[in-house]
């Protein structure tokens, strides 16, 4: 047996050599352990390890399902009719199959992401090795999520490699169950989605942990630089380089080869979606200035390209439109692919001398090319954009139609109402066209905003008239002026951040965080965002965002002028906006939860999935808001944050999710914890009142953010703020008091002070409380009592005297 | 008579089982021969200052009505027993033979809806369709295919005749 | 730098010390080397790495959609319509919509596999440690698809662990690119949907080699024992213990207590689809007695359940109906699942006492549990069986109808077609019902065999008539009668028999393999599999079997009352009939191709996948036949079958897979390889003419199934005994000659002995090539020239003075 | 005249484009006016002679044959002109402007299809409708909803009837 201690081992010949991958993780898990990492009870979960806590949430939230579809159209016994909740030929019911629906498309998400970083994983080791540190900024707890699943403190990029193996064996475990003839139980399907979500967040830790450790990324930085975003920001007299997709990998190569070459006056990069936000992040660490401009989400994608004004558009994975080739081809706009994910049948010029994928692409003799290899990547790039540039402007290349050719295409409308049913929002376009015909197109460019540039409408118009082109050309005006500014993302919460927050969260004195996370399929167009942010900010909550919806953050200015990222400063504190990067970085959201439980509570954080769960839900009054949720990833981070016990509301497209987590509010028996100090049970508020659910319109969903704030660990003074901010918006954007405030009233300090003497007088009357006038007290009335020392668990286990 | 029952296109389906169109006279007879009906109205009720009127004439034949999203404002101290409640927490608890109802009488056997978002009904509908025996009844311009019942496509005009023919019926 | 040659190693202390996963990979890599394995151009490929292979295969054989819907409700953008090939909002068409719905279903497959696999290595390892040595009998050859994919060659269960982490890692990429916005080109979708299949491969191996090699089942054993099956096989007197389910791990300790209790004679075993199979092996190396009875496919789920005999039913994973909890319950049975991908919502007793256990399932407290100890499961399984049995006697439990209620059953039938609209096979149930009105219940005895017992009718039917009740207790007489013999599976074809039988397949003197493997979702009942077998083992064909299909083999008894396995021997020779094992035995029908080539021909195999998949295309005449295929794991192990070369054909519920690759003879450049010798361009016969497709009747099965066996590589004897037997076919069952018979004649040699004269006529008169009829030659006329030496390739860079 | 427009249930859907239901005269008339048609026949034909009787009665007014499945079996030596081919790589080549047709003579333009299984036949149709701008016209015993033609859900003699009533109007 031969024992080493440290040092580099390199294994030049193993016969009857025995090292196994699972040795190593026991290797791994006692490094831990030597470290001082106590590891928990349930470290690399298996789909059944963490299945009684999910039956925990299960029982309080109840699936709700909205089918997408009756049928199932799985296998070839197919396609079964389940309507009515009906079996199907191997016997699964509509139930069983919509949680499985559900499954389907979490992993699929949990998937996109952990395959985005095993890519960018595997291709930073190649450059930086695995000894590679990995540095989040002032953190000792660096990676919350990978630590509380699977045990593993990561401390180099090697490191990172085992957790992905993890997720994906998990990931496969999971995919094997969508397999006709598997699970029967809808809750056991559930359970399966709440594990796939929290693999999901793991995934995302290792891409956010691998890029911003080796890419001079901000490292919990507050004062990121404001980075331009819009269409209206993109200078299209220079040549345009448009980046479209999430994994920033090969882009750097494009933009160290612009630094390094003395281009980067001379050229335009802009991104779309997260690659975008990635490109902004990319080397300003320390003060550097951005190397790019953001355009915007999936939602400005096919605006964009329509628009003409990319000289060459170069694409790597996730949420990129699937005929970005073919939009790109009638433009005369080279694209190159530069992932195995998606390669859209191009050829592979990998191998080739940039000067001859130039040629080739220049002279459209190829409309793009398929480019693994970076170097090659990071030439042909700029040097082609600026031959493009040239190219197009004498090819006289025009995109949208011609100002006065507009009124004859409207004219050519026959109102057959096609693409009104076919537009997923079903916004008025006939309107448009017959005021179009008359000249006026005020009603195109009033459907700008709301339009998601998905194509439907141009696809389904029997005279091929092109309807997004005649909304974008309408909206000249109004898109020369959309710019705005975004706050690069700062990546993740350090510790003393949560030191210094951690007690006002948790007893609810900064009422709460409001994650604004998500896609940008909203239902009524991007200022709800800004409304809902500017609101709940003004009103001292926490707004983290990521992503898309970070984006779409940036592109309005209050009544000062202002965006809310140059307004609001960008610290873990109330009232600040916290952007903390792409879609990837959203695991630095539940991992600020968790480390709330970790440094402020103290809780053991390696592999003791359960208990930090539980902590969480009972005390952070945290609520996620993918209020334009359209990808399998935004249901996947949803299920995720949802196993922690957080909740999240999605706009109302989200309700094609197909499935809701609901309370019911009058089950009084749902609503009990036990008390952890003597395992005796306690009623809690009916808060967070879902784990998912979907709303209708933002003034709806104000009063909802505020209310699923309240916790059972709320003391009187954070009670009264959230109940304050519950009241308010209600009265603001409802019009009335809400119904159930009274059920959140422990004690009269509960009660907004301003208020406290209309209030009690309320609760005499309609709810029949005993009030002692005199001291202004309540004598009797409340469902619970105020208890600050009361500890709050869903887990009997962890009750005093119990195992 | 306004017939609504003509245009019930579709951009997709969901399966075998779509709506039967009805014409304003069957929908109110519907609606009276309840047991105990339900009107559900939404937000899309705000862009139309008519459709509150019509929302609030047929309440005032003594419908309770469930207003979601942010309608409600609209149907304040207008004499009628509205109520605000999220509609996908609504349809969860239809569903359910132990809730008591919004105003604790008891549950519904007939929902009407009116004022939604198309696609966010449909789901909404999807849900009840599979799941309950609740009898589900769409006053909407659009052909709602998940409902029991529904008017078909119409133009807003015919709509609003329709609605008037139908408050004629309760 | 610690350099260590041999030895265990222990890491206790891993500070500083830096192995990666990676790393060890390399050194497994390296670890071949040194043994003398040359690595190829392709270990562990990805995504994208034979793509250029695929590219090849998808040039003659092209992608055929037929959409299962005209939608795609992948996200929230959605439901798209994409009718027409239109686009959805993101852009994708119908065409690569439907690749990508393939390629989830085929990744769906190999994960069930895979995750298969995981468990069961897992599992092993646990027991035997990972030293424990891969042992498939005579062969150095033990995982030939492994090899040739990573270029591992794993000598003990610890080496198969990195196997499927490379496995998971690609699934894993896979299913990322079914998110939203990734892939857009249908042919790179289709290059993923090989990718996948291959992978299945993999992982099916894997699986195999851990179960034969740890549970004493046979190793390329010819002469395995008969094993009883059939639903009249079982004794139904004694305490009957059904089995479901695939995963044969956790029923090994029911089938070791039973033995070691002495129980054998007083308990009745019977498994259902694979896992029945499994424990048919298990034990049975060098002569033991198989210590279960096999009851059937998946069709015989619910006629098994519904007949009331079982006492207690075990679950395992894959193919298991989702409604056995519910069906049993009704009938008392009692349900233990025992795996995590399947818990129907079971309380998890595998921490408590079986004593426990067996009274709450026992006083039907509770219906069933969760035991994933499989110490708590082995003695609660056949104790339990044994109590349930008494029990369930003296509850005088009646499962079926009786036979004076059948008329009144049948009475209440109102001909309202529900049942038939909804039965998958449009089965003729009303005719049935009108019978049974007047007692005659022969109609519904007719529909036995053809049903696959999927219940649809049942649900469908507004009277609530039990309508497969029906047909199974019509049918009870055929029932007792349904016993029949299967021969265990083998496991894998040794590399001895390669070298023997290896020249004639190539040369075509072996006229082809037929793999008649996958499901029961026949189009018209189970005879027909028989009736292809017989004709093609008559023939000379070696016919390889596996899982459901080698199942239903077993059920008929030719004119002599042999069952084939009885009739035929089991060797790898023309004219044998090979049972491998269970689904994951598929493994080793691709495998044995693979040997072909690394040992008939010598060709490198370990990372050498491209170079291996061109040989077997051109060289090995064999075709697979899933004709009740309905799974994901059926189309996995297609698609791996076809970027192998290897043509596949299903049933006709098989064209609700969605996609079929079909050639199009009539493109005569379509039709061309490399001659290895010159890279020149030389014409191939159009055989295969498809890689995947559907066929509709079994009459029009067996002449195809000949002519696919045809490859360029038949000698003038291979060539002329497989158009016998093509002409001969076609002249049986469809009653002419084919049409296009003479493209395959390159001179008169090819051409069958007997009919030389008339054919030479027929293509004199009818094609006008040119006869010397004194020498009987022919002088003009073929299209291709007969050259044995010839080494067609589709591979350019294989040809002799390529790089 | 036999209406065989009239039940078009179905068991499961595929989108929102169905089948036009039509009735033998009008399905005669297509025949008839159709450039090229080509009639489809398959295996489920050999389950009842009097529809091999048919289609042989449908191909004797010209109409070229191509037989899928083994249904090739009844049809020789009838004096029409049939041939075999596999319907999946049938559907396929009829797609594909290149392809000269079972004859030589070039692509057919509106394909007659008789004697299938509904579930694969509607499967192949999923092919047509969404790749080709072929015609395709069902005269099966069920409605096919993927066709651009079809009857409705017939009763057997109510088909033969109608079979006979559009032989007539070829
Ligand atoms: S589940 Fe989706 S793809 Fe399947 S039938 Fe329904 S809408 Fe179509
Ligand atoms: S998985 Fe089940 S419900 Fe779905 S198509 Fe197959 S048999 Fe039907
Ligand atoms: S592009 Fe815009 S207007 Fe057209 S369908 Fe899509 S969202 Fe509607
Ligand atoms: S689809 Fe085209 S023609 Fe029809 S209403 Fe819309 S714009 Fe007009
Ligand atoms: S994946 Fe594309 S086609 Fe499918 S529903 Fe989403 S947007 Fe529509
Ligand atoms: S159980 Fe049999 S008869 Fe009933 S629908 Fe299924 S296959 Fe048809
Ligand atoms: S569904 Fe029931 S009632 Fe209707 S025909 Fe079939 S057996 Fe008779
Ligand atoms: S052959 Fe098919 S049905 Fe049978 S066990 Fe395998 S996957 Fe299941």
């Amino acid at each position: 047996m031969t024992d080493i201690k440290t040092g580099q081992i390199s294994i030049d010949d193993l016969e009857n050599v025995q090292i196994t991958i699972g040795k190593i993780v026991g290797a791994i898990e006692k490094k831990a352990k030597d470290e001082g990492v106590k590891v928990g009870p349930t470290p690399k979960p298996g789909i059944s390890t963490l299945r009684s806590w999910d039956h925990k949430i299960l029982s309080r939230y109840h699936p709700v399902y909205t089918p997408a579809c009756d049928q199932c159209c799985y296998c070839t016994y197919g396609k079964c009719d389940l309507s009515g909740n009906k079996e199907g030929a191997c016997g699964i019911n509509m139930a069983a199959h919509n949680a499985r629906e559900t499954l389907l498309r979490v992993i699929t998400g949990a998937a996109a992401h952990s395959a985005h970083g095993r890519h960018i994983l595997h291709h930073l080791i190649d450059l930086y090795g695995n000894d590679k540190t990995i540095d989040m900024g002032p953190s000792n707890l660096l990676a919350p999520n990978t630590l509380a699943v699977t045990g593993i403190k990561p401390e180099t990029l090697g490191d990172l490699e085992e957790v992905l193996d993890y997720v994906e064996e998990q990931i496969t475990q999971l995919l094997a169950t969508i397999q006709v003839g598997q699970e029967g139980g809808a809750i056991d399907f559930e359970s399966k989605i709440l594990h796939g979500g929290m693999l999901d967040h793991v995934g995302m830790e290792v891409s956010e942990l691998a890029q911003v450790s080796s890419m001079q990324m901000p490292k919990s930085d507050p004062d990121t630089p404001l980075v331009e975003i819009g269409m209206g920001c993109i200078d299209a007299s220079k040549p345009v380089l448009l980046v479209i997709g999430h994994n920033v990998a090969g882009v750097t190569y494009i933009m160290d080869y612009i630094h390094d070459h003395e281009l980067d006056d001379k050229i335009e990069v802009a991104g779309l979606c997260c690659t975008a936000i990635d490109m902004t992040r990319y080397k300003v660490e320390n003060g550097g200035k951005p190397r790019a401009k953001i355009v915007g989400t999936m939602a400005k994608e096919l605006k964009m390209i329509r628009s003409g004004v990319a000289d060459l558009i170069v694409v790597d994975e996730q949420c990129v439109r699937a005929d970005v080739l073919d939009e790109a081809k009638k433009l005369s706009i080279p694209v190159i692919a530069t992932n195995e994910k998606i390669m859209y049948g191009l050829p592979d010029r990998s191998a080739d001398d940039p000067k001859d994928i130039i040629d080739d692409l220049a002279s459209r003799k190829e409309d793009g090319a398929l480019i693994l290899d970076f170097h090659v990547l990071g030439q042909v790039g700029p040097e082609l954009a600026i031959k493009m540039s040239k190219i197009r402007d004498e090819m006289g290349i025009k995109a949208l139609p011609k100002e006065e050719d507009m009124q004859g295409l409207a004219s050519k409308c026959i109102y057959c109402g096609a693409c009104e049913m076919d537009c997923p929002d079903n916004l008025p376009i006939m309107e448009a066209m017959k005021a179009g015909v008359d000249s006026d197109l005020s009603k195109f460019e009033y459907l700008h905003d709301k339009c998601i540039a998905c194509g439907r409408c141009d696809q389904a118009c029997p005279k091929e008239i092109p309807i997004l082109n005649l909304i974008e050309k309408a909206s000249q005006k109004l898109i020369r002026e959309e710019k705005g500014y975004v706050r690069a993302g700062r990546g993740q919460i350090s510790d003393p951040e949560i030191r210094e927050e951690g007690v006002n969260l948790v007893l609810g004195t900064t009422p709460g965080i409001i994650a604004m996370v998500g896609c940008s399929n909203y239902a009524d167009g991007t200022r709800d965002y800004f409304k809902v942010a500017d609101e709940m900010l003004k009103r001292n909550y926490i707004v983290v965002t990521s992503g898309c919806a970070a984006m779409d953050l940036g592109m309005y200015k209050n009544e000062e002028g202002e965006t809310l990222y140059e307004k609001y400063p960008a610290k873990f504190l109330a009232g600040n906006l916290i952007n903390v990067g792409s879609c990837v970085s959203n695991s630095h959201i539940t991992g600020t939860a968790i480390k709330v439980a970790a440094i402020f509570a103290q809780r053991q954080v390696a592999g003791n999935y359960e208990e930090i769960a539980d902590y969480i839900a009972n005390r952070i009054g945290a609520v996620g808001v993918a209020w334009g949720a359209y990808s399998q990833k935004a249901v996947a981070i949803g299920s995720g944050c949802n196993r922690l016990g957080i909740p999240v509301v999605v706009g109302p497209h989200g309700s094609k999710y197909r499935r809701a987590l609901i309370g019911k509010p009058y089950e009084e028996e749902e609503w009990k914890v036990y008390d952890a100090r003597n395992g005796e049970q306690m009623p809690i508020p009916t808060s967070p009142e879902f784990m998912l659910t979907t709303v209708e319109s933002v003034e709806e969903l104000l009063p909802i953010l505020a209310k699923n704030c309240i916790r059972p660990s709320d003391n009187n003074m954070g009670r009264m703020i959230k109940l304050t901010h519950y009241i308010e918006l209600s009265q603001k954007y409802l019009g009335h008091m809400p119904y159930d405030w009274y059920n959140f009233v422990r004690t009269e300090t509960d009660l907004p002070l301003a208020k406290r003497e209309e209030l009690l007088k309320i609760l005499e009357k309609e709810h029949g409380w005993e009030i002692d006038w005199k001291r202004k007290k309540i004598l009797s009335g409340p469902s619970m009592k105020s208890d600050v020392s009361a500890q709050p668990t869903n887990v009997k286990r962890l009750c005093k005297g119990e195992c | 008579m306004v017939d609504t029952t003509k245009n019930t296109q579709i951009y997709e389906t969901w399966g075998r089982n779509v709506a039967k169109p009805v014409n304003p006279n069957v929908a109110g007879k519907v609606i009276t021969k309840a047991k105990r009906p339900l009107l559900v109205v939404a937000s899309e009720l705000l862009k139309d200052e008519k459709l509150v009127e019509k929302a609030i004439a047929i309440a005032k034949k003594g419908i309770p009505v469930a207003a979601t999203g942010h309608s409600i404002t609209a149907l304040m101290d207008k004499g009628i027993d509205a109520k605000y409640i999220n509609i996908h927490s609504l349809a969860t608890f239809l569903g359910d033979a132990r809730w008591s109802g919004l105003d604790g009488k008891g549950s519904y056997d007939t929902i009407v809806f009116l004022g939604h978002k198309k696609y966010y009904l449909n789901q909404v509908l999807a849900g009840l369709k599979n799941f309950t025996d609740l009898k589900t009844l769409c006053i909407e311009r659009h052909y709602m295919q998940n409902s029991s019942l529904s008017f078909g496509n119409l133009k807003a005009d015919v709509h609003f005749e329709a609605l008037d023919e139908l408050i004629d019926n309760l």
